[in-house]
């Protein structure tokens, strides 16, 4: 079946306080290539069906409207993935 | 909410075809299939048994519902023998306020004005290490389900914990891990969280230990049992989908599926839905308040299998299901899966068909899903059906009740003796004891800042204790307190203890001395004990030195509970804790709920008013076998602290009659640590200082100052007395002939803990050294 | 006899007839936990507690409306996300925002559902710590002049319950100079910042005074005993603040 | 600069409670297009300078190792985005 993933970000002014962490933490794993990490979320909606343009308008206004907060958060991503 | 149980149907219909059913009618005719029972964990005699039982070999499902209903999980197999003593040590005055005892989902406490509670204590402890966050996330959960299942409101949770060793790498992991998974899953469901255990030690390594408590109330007329009872009346699953966690044996059930496509994963750990819970548990107790369900059950080990035939073996022995009427999160599922599934947040119930409707709309007003499986017979038969076809019909108390027990030997490993002979005293570690002012002074730095000893802090800090608005005592207090009635101030006690060590060196004496220190912490609090449930977490019982252990620590416990005139209502036994051969020290985790009949009259464990006098009651001997000292030092020998349960009978009596006629302000039990440990505990609670004089009590009880603060005698408290109560107070103690020492007074304006003649620290100093541990560790 | 350290006194005195008559809603999502608690606080301070259900779709004639701490929806997506949508939510937003200028106070999960709903600006992200944490907060209170604070001194300390995992307190840099402008900062944190909230912000009001926010607990901070260690009952002002503003004192 | 993204879902036999939240909550608002949502995260890891195949490979190895929890999750993508 065939899936829209959707991917939000917090705003790039926000300090993400779990990527913090992260980046703090890699480098004691001797991950020393990373200088920063930011950490969001990744949404896949399952459809029953092919994904329609008003279907994919679907997912993209819930994801603007519910899957994100736009006073913090960006939608970076809204596509379709076949299985 | 129809629309999904015929959307489901339709679902299980279809996978129905992918499988090649096993029914009893082909179970009949063919006897000789082979059959997977001693990968589901079956011995060949288990085996045996269920075809006897049948008078036919097993079908798929049926072999699924024996393998984990027969399980030592689910049966007892191994303590069952042992565990009778719970119930046969009871004296008719201890019965007098059991309402419901052992054998429920949890015991049930007449608390008085027609108030109950229900407690229980039980274990996470394997899935806790495989998955620290969600093996104990849902190890909350499943035993707030056990309360939920008896009618109650849950009130509040405990975790007593054991890990590695503090500085062990991995220790990291699960500490946080474990930690997070008991306040999420806790906190999300509004339950305060009232106290614990913290405890390091290397041989939890493999093994940690999470162990989760929670207690609930209820009026009496809502008290609700596991069964099945009323012809006709109809059986109902509900909360969430039935998925294919926990089942990793039950795979092996090749004979149920033909496809071999078929996609065999199965989650290796399951994850909690607290939310979900939450849901559940306002769901049931609206189902409660309108007396919508005859018989409630939880879903927890071995899922519906146990549901359906502990409900049925309790109720009028019959019961009809249709296994397709199950709600699936993956609908791959074969039935034995689908009977085995551990998956949370379920619960199954008996409606009467009248209130099939009322029960409907209370899970469309909470987005609850149900399905209704089928119904009570009166047929004395578990008839479970695949789309109409039999696929398990038995004798439900077989399944239920009647599982193998054994007599499995036990003898007195041999090198108990050596161990006990092996005493701190003279030992080459005791060299050097502190004798100075100055060594003394940083003995008692090193012991508070001990992973034992050290404030928990920060896991407290994780926790919601607010929630609810009637937590009247929690951390770092002796006992936890939560308020039942708002009008009247009636409340209860609750305190979990163990000592791993004490218990190593003494079985017998070790489950005792974990009994008395709960007993002494609720009492201390100012609460009366009335009742006990326990944990008892040990190695294999195929090693006769652990089943001995077991033994000898039931054996204890159960005297001492007589003795102490408090029943056990309810608990849980969890084997097989070690890494290789190497068993876990014996942990019988003990937990006593008293009664206050006015909270308002709880007893804080810290001192803050100037000027009280200090009291130490009882006596004190060098017993620092087993001590947390001796610990520090890297010694396990000897024996441990003598347990007098008279004296801490007289002691419990003292302090809850301080307690209700306001007698004393504080109070604080001495364990582990000793005196020093609770006089800087009982200083840092409210940062208020005290000058303290140990001489005279020292030559009274002819120890030496270091041994008058370290050593682990039982039986002892530290209390603050108002000027005006002195007399009334010693009196008390004079007249029940126990030791009361004025050792000191409370000092506000010194900032400091006065040792007089030996050192006095600043509690700032205190503080750091105690609070500093776990952060260094664990961030 | 020193004072034995009784629990359970209730300070305030009988209701008078006149309070009794107010009307506070508690709103219930599912997976909100204090609600209990807060209708608690509304009969303490003298009012009548009237539940709220999250899919009402009136407001049942309140004079006010709480919202408590928990965790609706689990504070699955993001903490009050889901619950923003709820029916009752539209009616009380419209009722924020109309002449009537309904108070409506938002506790914890009930903040973070009131900068969902946008009542309030800002929103919270997780702990800078990331850990949750329980511990009795000191808070400045830094405008008593609103519906649900002007029982307080200005400059008040008061220490109450925080508990949270989702309480760092964030908004851009202009949203934040312009709640500082307007006095609109209504709580700080003192001593410590527990969660790395931006200016140390513990909860804020909207421009009208009606609708205030907070992360930490003023309902677990009513009843001696049952609240913070030394004070106890620091948290009863905002209860009796709002019946002030609904008797017209205010 | 370069940034490596990874995704990391549960496992797909693992119960997903916020998924399964946010598909309930979906048809409130009209969204009726979704069969089922499953929520995971997005780790964007900054690269200071070019990404080499040995950084990718590092950065497929925190994947595996601390930015997912193998018992429950799976890495589903590590990919190399632009800015
Ligand atoms: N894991 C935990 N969870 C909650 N409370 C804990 C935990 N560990 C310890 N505590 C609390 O910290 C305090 C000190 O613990 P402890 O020294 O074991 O008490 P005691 O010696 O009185 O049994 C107690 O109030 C106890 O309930
Ligand atoms: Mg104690």
């Amino acid at each position: 079946m065939p899936r829209i993933v959707v991917d939000v970000m917090l705003k790039p002014e926000i300090l993400d306080p779990q990527g913090k962490a992260i980046v703090g933490a890699l480098p004691r794993l001797g991950f020393t290539e990373f200088s920063a990490v930011r950490q969001g979320k990744r949404f896949e909606l399952t459809v029953d069906g092919e994904v329609t343009d008003e279907i994919l308008a679907k997912a993209r206004e819930a994801a603007e409207t519910m899957l994100s907060n736009p006073v913090i958060e960006d939608v970076v991503n809204v596509e379709v993935v076949a299985d | 909410m129809s629309e999904i149980s015929t959307g489901s149907t339709t679902e299980a219909a279809e996978s129905a075809k992918k499988f090649n059913i096993d029914t009893v009618e082909n179970a009949a005719k063919t006897p000789d299939v082979e059959l997977p029972w001693a990968e589901l964990g079956l011995k060949q005699n288990e085996f045996d048994d269920v075809v006897k039982v049948l008078g036919r070999r097993p079908t798929g499902a049926e072999l699924a519902m024996y393998s984990v209903m027969w399980s030592e999980h689910c049966s007892y197999k191994s303590s069952k023998n042992h565990l009778r003593q719970f119930g046969s040590k009871v004296t008719e005055e201890m019965k007098k306020d059991m309402l419901v005892g052992i054998g429920e989902n949890a015991g049930v406490t007449n608390l008085g004005d027609g108030w109950a509670v229900t407690f229980k204590i039980e274990s996470h402890n394997s899935p806790s290490f495989v998955e620290p966050y969600q093996g104990a996330a849902t190890g909350i959960g499943g035993i707030v389900r056990d309360i939920i299942s008896m009618g109650a409101r849950p009130v509040a949770v405990m975790d007593p914990l054991r890990f590695g060793a503090i500085d062990h790498p991995d220790t990291a992991r699960v500490m946080h891990g474990a930690v997070a998974g008991i306040g999420g899953y806790g906190n999300s469901l509004g339950l305060p969280n009232i106290g614990g255990e913290m405890v390091f030690d290397a041989v939890y390594q493999g093994n940690p230990l999470v162990n989760a408590l929670a207690v609930g109330v209820m009026r009496h007329e809502d008290i609700r049992l596991a069964n099945a009872s009323g012809k006709g009346n109809k059986v109902v699953l509900f909360g969430a989908r039935t998925g294919g966690d926990g089942i990793g044996g039950a795979s092996v059930l090749a004979s149920e599926s033909f496809d071999d496509t078929k996609p065999s994963k199965r989650p290796a750990v399951q994850v909690g839905d607290p939310f979900a819970e939450k849901v559940l548990i306002e769901c049931c107790l609206e189902l409660f308040k309108g007396s919508l369900v005859e018989g409630i059950q939880d879903l927890g080990a071995a899922g519906i299998s146990c549901a359906t035939s502990e409900l049925a073996s309790n109720g009028d022995g019959g019961m009809q299901v249709e296994l397709t009427s199950v709600l699936l999160r993956d609908p791959t599922l074969t039935p034995g899966e689908i009977l085995m599934s551990e998956s949370q947040e379920r619960m199954m119930a008996v409606v009467t068909p009248e209130n099939i409707a009322a029960f409907e709309a209370v899970m469309e007003k909470w987005a609850v899903e149900y399905s209704w499986l089928g119904e009570v017979t009166d047929t004395g038969r578990l008839i479970i059906t695949w789309e109409g076809e039999v696929i398990v019909d038995v004798d439900p108390r077989t399944v239920a009740h009647d599982g193998p027990v054994y007599d499995r030997p036990y003898a007195r490993p041999q090198w108990q003796d050596a161990l006990q002979a092996d005493t701190f005293t003279g030992s080459v570690q005791d060299g050097g004891r502190p004798a100075s002012a100055e060594d003394i002074k940083a003995a008692v730095l090193e012991l508070i800042a001990s992973p034992n000893m050290c404030s928990k802090d920060w896991i407290t800090n994780q926790y919601d204790r607010y929630v609810g608005g009637n937590t009247a005592l929690a951390f770092p207090d002796d006992a936890g307190v939560v308020r039942v009635d708002e009008e009247t101030g009636l409340g209860v006690a609750l305190a979990t203890d163990a000592n791993g060590r004490y218990t190593f060196l003494d079985p017998f004496h070790g489950a005792q001395l974990a009994l008395a220190e709960a007993y002494r912490n609720v009492a201390t609090s100012g609460a009366v004990p009335m009742a006990v449930s326990d944990c008892l977490n040990f190695g294999s019982p195929e090693d006769p030195d652990v089943m001995w252990q077991l033994a000898e620590s039931i054996r204890g416990l159960s005297d001492a509970c007589m003795e102490l005139g408090i029943p056990v209502t309810g608990g849980n036994v969890s084997l097989y804790n070690q890494t290789g051969t190497t068993p876990i020290h014996p942990s019988p985790v003990v937990a006593v709920l008293g009664k206050l009949d006015d909270v308002a009259r709880r007893t804080p464990s810290g001192w803050k008013e100037d000027g009280q006098a200090i009291y130490l009651l009882g006596t004190t001997a060098d017993e620092l076998d087993g001590s947390e000292w001796a610990n520090l030092r890297g010694h396990l020998g000897g024996l441990p602290p003598k347990v007098v349960l008279s004296a801490e009978r007289a002691l419990g009596e003292i302090l809850i009659n301080a307690s209700r006629d306001g007698m004393v302000d504080a109070a604080h039990d001495l364990s582990e640590g000793g005196l020093a440990a609770a006089l800087v505990e009982s200083s840092l609670r409210y940062n208020t200082g005290a000058r303290i004089a140990l001489d005279e009590v020292a030559a009274r009880d002819g120890v030496d100052a270091f041994t008058l603060l370290f050593s682990e005698s039982q039986a002892r408290a530290i209390v603050a007395v108002p000027r005006s109560e002195e007399i009334r107070f010693t009196d008390m103690c004079t007249a029940r002939n126990f030791p009361a020492a004025r050792i000191g007074v409370v000092d506000a304006a010194s900032g400091s803990l006065d040792l007089q003649g030996q050192f006095s620290v600043p509690l700032d100093e205190l503080r750091e050294a105690h609070e500093a541990t776990l952060p260094k560790y664990f961030g | 006899m020193t004072e034995t350290p009784l629990i359970g006194e209730v300070s305030s005195g009988v209701a008078s007839a006149a309070l009794s008559g107010a009307r506070i809603g508690v709103v219930t999502f599912p997976g909100t936990l204090d609600d209990r608690d807060a209708a608690r606080a509304v009969r303490l301070a003298g009012a009548t507690a009237v539940e709220l259900w999250h899919g009402d779709n009136e407001l049942a004639d309140v004079d006010a409306v709480v919202i408590p701490g928990g965790f609706s929806y689990g504070d699955y997506l993001r903490a009050g996300a889901i619950s923003r949508f709820a029916p009752l939510m539209s009616r009380i937003v419209d009722a924020a925002n109309s002449d009537a200028k309904l108070p409506v106070l938002g506790i914890c999960n009930g903040f973070q559902i009131l900068t969902e709903a946008h009542l309030l600006p800002g929103s919270m992200i997780k702990n800078d710590h990331l850990k949750f944490l329980c511990r009795d907060q000191v808070l400045r209170v830094e405008n008593n002049t609103t519906a649900w604070t002007n029982a307080y001194a200005a400059g008040q300390e008061i220490t109450v319950p925080l508990k949270n995992q989702d309480g760092q307190y964030i908004a851009d840099e202009k949203t934040l100079d312009a709640l500082e402008a307007e006095g609109r900062v209504a709580f700080r944190y003192v001593g410590m910042n527990p969660n790395g909230s931006r200016r140390d912000i513990a909860g804020i009001t909207n421009a009208a005074g009606n609708v205030v926010g907070l992360m930490p607990h003023p309902e677990h901070a009513i009843e001696v005993g049952y609240g913070p260690d030394h004070t106890g009952t620091d948290g009863l002002g905002f209860f009796t603040s709002v019946l002030n503003t609904l008797l017209g004192g205010k």
